[in-house]
């Protein structure tokens, strides 16, 4: 039961989740939160499928692995940063608020 | 002598085990007990703690301590649990309740998890992972989150501020006592506590190195300022922020807030056994696990006999000293280990006590003007 | 004696601990006694009465703190795998460290001068 | 037999994680799902053997980023503004499609497809560190600027501009 | 030794032009002399040119080739061919050129942009003699079209007049539409032979590799440039108009050289378009339409010079008769004959104009008593132009209505008809203006310079004399078997009676008025009037032009602004629209870009696994 395939789907329906939570929330924060699970699926999906690589290679999966925690990481901080500027401006964290490209 | 008491112990249980059950499940069984027997031993411990500490400050303010119940007061400990217990469990109303109810438990558990990596003797650490030191510093990090729900599951401004203010100090020193460690794990080649055990068995203890003693100050004051103790607790000391972000919680809920306050104060005194003091290494007319329990409780001391004499941090002074002293610190001390290693001896201690000494110099005295301008006269911040 | 597994002593250690604190909580609960009265409910002001429930806007200074820890937090956990590699990796690893340590200073050095560490 | 326990146990927790993550109308309920998801993710780490992964993930994860959603909660939060309107109603129906779409085909695909599974030896820290020395040095680098360049953007985008 | 002298003839004319053209142009009188010499040089070298043909005999054609182009088709030369043809034609041409040149110092003495004229003139005189010397095709063409030039520059001489502008315009645009026809034709041909030689490709008309109904259509294509040329039926209005230019051009160009052009291109082409029956038949029809045609309205010209425009149109109809019904020599010796007398009476009329300042023949007379030397010549060229007995033009005449009286009855008619009405327009002409009592325009008129004179005499005598030499010109240009068939006596006394006819009926009419010419007119209004208009041949062409040309353009104009344009616009409309609406994609929010992106990607999945990827 512990094979590669039922971890991938565990990711793959966290990733699921994590999209409905980007587009159906409106609060910018809850976003945040629905793409960082998106990157968590993915990390998840590296390291299981890791284990499937070349025997030389196994590490270079959880290499990738380590590199998208940081970069989710740099991301989170400044999507957070621009949340708190526009909540600064606008009053108001509410994505639908935030139409200032509107054509 | 006793030596091996715990371990027969365990081979004794493992022996009555394998009887009873089928033969599959041994390993496990084996992992039970090994996790058992830390949980059994926490709490244990916890209240001889809480018996030390105030027995000690009480000494240090020159009067008795508690020593009603039971000789010497030990039983005190026993008694405020079941006091704990027995206390009504108020719940503001405007609270979370779900928040109100899970964050205790939550901050509490994990700390129990920062005794599996601890090498209590010889063979006799819970969980030898390779990557123990890293698991350590994992768990403790994990706790920041759980501080800040606890203070929002309150809702009140003041528990909130007094979580968040509890949180931004305890990332604050993280980063310092993080660095320190990097310094042991370079020294040692490998993150597993038990192998750097065994590094200073062979090298001798790492607090005798020039970078091991600066890097056990380092990690000390850390440590003291992770667990929100001694000069650092005015989390839950000044007077408007009352008790902190546990100011919410009574009767159990608040019994578990001080015993994971406690025990990772504990867990920190034991890691810097481990790291610093040789961890169970000692000459022979003491058992291995004695050793460690002894530096351990030496370590804990200390860590009591700051809060009985330093006065009180302020929270830009705290700050200030963590991230414009500490920080800098730590990363000589890992060069000054990087320096260690690479030249011969007497090089290696000139360039350290150059780098350390200078550096101590130089940032206690950047450290000492800062201080000067803060206190100096001016508009009184508010209290945002 | 084999030493057990350490992940699944962890595992155990995890659930055993949460339970060794839940069971007596909700035994503390049934246990402890339960009036509720308007004046107990409200959140303690040591002494003043509570002046509303409104936030007052919280500094941005707290999050100043969280980003750079955050930064820090992951720079340092890059030198981990390094530290463990610190002999066999010799000179050249010490050299790349110098530099990933030199670019985490500047990344200190611009948080100082910019006073994001500082509380004001 | 235990490690199938401890994969159901971890995939229930990191699922209903992600959900009350998505979910929850409160957002520090949401951030506590995000934790709980976060934790059930490095439980499965664990049981795949990769031990400094879980480690990590947890460390920054749940010790730094929840952190920092939460201050970001916290400052971002209005009077007015009742968190209780989570959902954009014109958006859920699209999204739920989406979402339950890209998710069934994926699972789907995974389901037919059966890897060949060859025992691996574990990535210890001492491996990694091999890799990010030698072969991803520049990455390693480069992970650093990135850092470099975060800290800076934010601490600009953030501050009050004095004006 | 004698090609290489050759080259001469026609390089000398060039030389003087570019002399004239670059060094001597603000000298008036240095460039009339240097043109003058090159032309008298020319002049003496033809001569000798045509008693060695005589002395040496015509048969072999001489001929000088220089490669002037190669490409891997086809490789086209410069050449000189000295035959009998060409031989005549250099004498007709130098003398007449070297004539007019003469007499222009006269005619043209107050004409500020005298150098001017005399290089135009050279440069004729140089293409003109390039034409007839030429060996391929390609020469020929590109003479052909020099001379074309000059005649549009010498008619629109006096450019600053709308009258000359126009009339060159008009010229050498009517030229074109022939010209057309030549180019296809010539191309047809030459690309058929493979080659621009005449020599091959008379050899392949020989040797029969087309069929007689290519080689007819060929042949009429050609004819077309030289009816355009030659001012035949369809193409003959630039002439009359063409008379704007000085009279000594029109002399030259329009009387003797030029215009016989087309004629001297057919006789050269004449293996070509004996090779095909009805070709020939195409010819011989439009010659005599054309005689008849032209002859009619000449009556009834008040214009001098107009009057002897339609007598030349008229006289080359009976060259291109000639030619149609095979008489080549005939043909080429009515050629030789016309151009002399054709000149005479222009540079006549010319020396009138002169006199009288008006072209109009009714505001002169009398002339007799003041200018005797013009009009005893003009009474020359006149008789030569009707065809009366000793003079030249009655054994040209005679021996094509010889020719056309065995070969097509009708024809003949037309002929002889037309040789009537040609007696009748010139005795018209000399008694309005010569004879009767002298009218308003000749109060101060006075016999013209002695400049003017000579070159009047010599022609006058040539015109006489020429006549006797048919004999001797046949055998030169049929080479060896001579018709010896002589003067029929029988038929020229025969033929005689039609110019006495007309020549006595003009009497009557303008002298003795019997039948008063204009009562004459009022009774037969609607066929004076018919002639008098010119069978509406211009209007003709302008209702054409406006009805169904501009028709056209206006039609395509209307296509080209609608549906051209209007596709472009219409294009740069569309991309306009399509921004404009996908503007409103941009809604500013996020989330709906989001979901554009994973919209897509499940998109790109959905087909992706349609299509079997997975």
């Amino acid at each position: 039961m512990m094979d590669v395939r039922s971890f991938a789907v565990i990711a793959t329906v966290v990733f699921g989740i994590g999209v409905y939570g980007a587009l159906a929330r409106r609060h910018a924060i809850a976003v945040i939160i629905a793409i960082e699970l998106m990157l968590n699926a993915a990390v998840l999906n590296f390291v299981s499928f890791s284990r499937l690589a070349a025997p030389g290679s196994a590490v270079s999966g959880q290499v990738f692995a380590v590199f998208i925690i940081t970069v989710a990481a740099a991301e989170a901080i400044v999507a957070l940063a621009l949340v708190l500027a526009l909540h600064r401006a606008l009053k108001t964290a509410r994505l639908d608020r935030f139409n200032m490209l509107k054509w | 002598m006793g030596e091996t008491l715990f371990l027969d112990l365990k081979d004794f249980a493992l022996a009555v085990a394998a009887a009873l059950l089928p033969g599959g499940l041994l390993a496990s069984v084996s992992a039970l007990i090994s996790a058992g027997a830390v949980l059994v031993v926490a709490p244990v411990t916890m209240m001889f703690l809480t018996w030390v500490e105030r027995k000690g400050v009480g000494r240090f303010q020159d009067r008795y301590g508690p020593n009603r119940v039971g000789p010497f007061g030990v039983l005190q400990p026993i008694a405020d649990g079941i006091k704990m217990i027995l206390k009504e469990d108020i719940i503001p109303d405007g609270s979370d309740r779900l928040l109100h109810n899970i964050m205790p438990v939550l901050a509490a558990a994990p700390v129990f998890l920062l005794f599996l990596v601890l090498p209590f003797g010889r063979g006799m650490v819970a969980a030898d992972l390779n990557v123990g030191v890293l698991f350590f510093l994992c768990i403790s990090s994990m706790q920041s989150p759980m501080i800040i729900s606890a203070g929002l599951g309150a809702r009140s401004k003041y528990s909130v501020l007094g979580s968040m203010r509890a949180v931004v100090q305890v990332l604050s020193y993280e980063i310092p006592m993080v660095i320190v460690i990097v310094a042991v794990v370079m020294t040692a080649g490998s993150m597993s506590t038990s192998e750097i055990v065994a590094a200073q068995v062979r090298d001798g203890w790492f607090v005798l190195t020039p970078w091991g003693a600066f890097g056990f100050i380092v990690f000390l004051i850390a440590a003291t300022a992770e667990a929100n103790r001694s000069p650092f607790d005015m989390s839950e000391a000044e007077s408007e922020l009352v008790a902190g972000f546990h100011t919410e919680y009574s009767g159990f809920k608040f019994a578990l807030f001080q015993m994971a306050e406690f025990l990772s104060a504990f867990a920190s005194a034991g890691l810097a056994a481990t790291l610093f003091l040789g961890g169970w290494q000692g000459p022979g007319f003491l058992p291995s696990w004695a050793w460690f329990g002894a530096k351990a409780l030496g370590v804990y001391f200390v860590l009591v006999w700051f809060r009985a004499t330093l006065p009180r941090f302020r929270i830009d002074q705290l700050l200030a000293l963590a991230w414009k002293f500490l920080f800098p610190l730590s990363l000589l001390v890992v060069v000054a280990a990087a320096a260690w290693y690479f030249m011969p001896l007497l090089p290696a201690l000139v360039t350290n006590l150059v780098l350390l000494v200078g550096g101590y110099g130089l940032l206690s005295s950047w450290i000492l003007s800062e201080f000067i301008r803060m206190n100096a006269p001016r508009a009184v911040p508010d209290a945002r | 004696m084999l030493p057990a597994d350490p992940r699944a002593v962890i595992a155990i250690a995890a659930v055993l601990a949460v339970l060794a604190m839940a069971v007596p909580l909700v035994f503390a609960k049934l246990v402890s006694p339960r009036n509720p009265g308007r004046e107990k409910q409200r959140p303690y002001e040591c002494g003043v009465v509570e002046a509303g429930d409104s936030w007052k806007q919280v500094r941005i200074q707290y999050y100043m703190y969280a980003l750079v820890f955050l930064v820090f937090d992951v720079e340092v956990l890059f030198l981990y795998p390094w530290a463990v590699a610190f002999k066999e990796a010799g000179l050249i690893g010490l050299a790349e460290m110098f530099v990933f340590i030199g670019l985490l200073v500047v990344a200190w050095a611009y948080a100082l001068k910019h006073r994001a560490l500082e509380w004001e | 037999m235990p490690a199938d326990i401890a994969f159901a146990m971890l995939g229930v927790m990191t699922i209903g994680g992600a959900l009350v993550a998505v979910g929850a109308g409160n957002l520090y309920r949401a951030v506590l799902g995000l934790m709980l998801c976060l934790v059930g993710m490095a439980g499965l780490f664990l049981l795949q053997r990769a031990d400094f992964l879980a480690v990590a993930q947890v460390l920054i994860y749940v010790g730094g980023v929840a952190v920092l959603i939460v201050f970001a909660v916290i400052l971002t939060e209005r009077e007015g503004e009742p968190l209780a309107a989570a959902v954009n109603p014109r958006m859920v129906p699209a999204a739920l499609i989406l979402g339950a779409g890209l998710t069934a085909v994926l699972v789907s695909v995974l389901w037919r497809s059966t890897p060949a599974e060859s025992p691996v030896a574990d990535v210890t820290a001492r491996t990694l560190a091999e890799a990010l020395l030698n072969r991803y040095l520049v990455p390693f680098e480069a992970v650093s600027l990135l850092l470099l360049a975060a800290l800076v953007g934010a601490l600009l985008i953030a501050k009050e501009k004095e004006s | 030794m004698f090609p290489g002298i050759l080259a001469l003839v026609p390089a000398l004319p060039f030389l003087a032009f570019v002399v004239i053209g670059l060094v001597t142009r603000p000298w008036r009188w240095l460039s009339a002399g240097v043109a003058i010499a090159a032309i008298s040089v020319a002049f003496l070298l033809s001569l000798g040119a045509l008693s060695f043909l005589l002395t040496a005999g015509a048969e072999t054609p001489r001929v000088v080739e220089l490669t002037w182009l190669t490409t891997s088709t086809l490789n086209a030369h410069i050449g000189l061919r000295l035959d009998a043809l060409s031989g005549i034609m250099l004498v007709v041409v130098t003398t007449v050129a070297l004539m007019v040149q003469i007499y222009s110092l006269g005619y043209m003495s107050e004409e500020p942009s005298l150098s001017r004229y005399y290089a135009y003139l050279s440069l004729f005189c140089a293409s003109m003699l390039g034409l007839v010397l030429a060996t391929n095709f390609l020469q020929l063409y590109v003479c052909w079209e020099l001379v074309g030039v000059c005649s549009y520059l010498l008619i629109g001489f006096w450019y600053d007049r709308h009258a000359p502008a126009f009339a060159a315009k008009k010229a050498f645009v009517t030229t074109r539409f022939g010209d057309l026809g030549f180019l296809i034709g010539l191309i047809m041909i030459c690309t058929a032979a493979g080659s621009f030689d005449f020599v091959e490709i008379q050899a392949k008309v020989a040797a029969g590799t087309w069929t007689a109904g290519w080689l007819g259509t060929v042949a009429v294509l050609l004819f077309c440039g030289a009816a355009g040329k030659s001012a035949q039926v369809p193409l003959h209005v630039w002439l009359p108009d063409a008379m704007e230019g000085p009279t000594p051009v029109s002399a030259l160009i329009h009387a003797a050289t030029m215009v016989a052009a087309g004629v001297y291109m057919v006789a050269r082409l004449f293996f070509l378009f004996s090779a095909s029956p009805d070709a020939m038949q195409v010819v011989a029809v439009i010659g005599g339409v054309t005689a008849i045609f032209a002859a009619l309205i000449a009556l009834v010209q008040d214009d001098i010079k107009r009057v002897l425009a339609y007598s030349t149109i008229s006289q080359l109809g009976y060259m291109m008769l000639a030619l149609g019904v095979g008489g080549m020599a005939a043909g080429m010796f009515h050629l030789f004959t016309h151009a002399f007398f054709k000149a005479l009476l222009f540079l006549g009329a010319g020396s009138v104009i002169h006199a009288t300042h008006t072209n109009n023949m009714w505001e002169m007379g009398g002339l007799r008593k003041k200018m005797p030397w013009t009009f005893w010549t003009f009474v020359a060229g006149s008789l030569a132009l009707a065809g009366v007995a000793p003079f030249a033009g009655f054994f040209s005449k005679d021996a094509i209505l010889h020719l056309v009286m065995g070969k097509n009855l009708f024809l003949f008619a037309l002929a002889v008809l037309g040789s009537l009405c040609t007696a009748f327009y010139m005795t018209r002409v000399i008694c309005v203006t010569f004879l009767g009592e002298a009218r308003a325009a000749s109060g101060h008129a006075h016999e013209s310079p002695w400049v003017m004179r000579v070159p009047l005499v010599i022609l006058a005598v040539l015109s006489v004399v020429a006549g006797f030499w048919h004999a001797g010109f046949e055998r030169l240009v049929q080479g060896g078997e001579a018709e010896a068939e002589g003067l029929n006596l029988g038929f020229a006394a025969v033929t005689q009676m039609v110019p006495l006819a007309g020549i006595l009926a003009g009497v009557m009419l303008y002298v003795l008025k019997s039948p008063d010419p204009d009562a004459l007119a009022v009774r037969f209004a609607p066929l004076y009037t018919l002639l008098k208009r010119r069978f509406y041949v211009d209007e003709l062409y302008d209702w054409i032009i406006d009805r169904i040309v501009l028709r056209c353009s206006a039609g395509l104009a209307w296509f080209d602004r609608h549906v051209v344009d209007g596709a472009v616009n219409g294009v740069a409309w569309l991309t306009q629209q399509t921004g404009t609406q996908l503007r409103y994609v941009q809604t500013g929010r996020v989330q709906h870009y989001a979901l554009a992106v994973f919209g897509g990607a499940a998109i790109l999945l959905a087909i992706a696994h349609v299509a079997g990827a997975f």
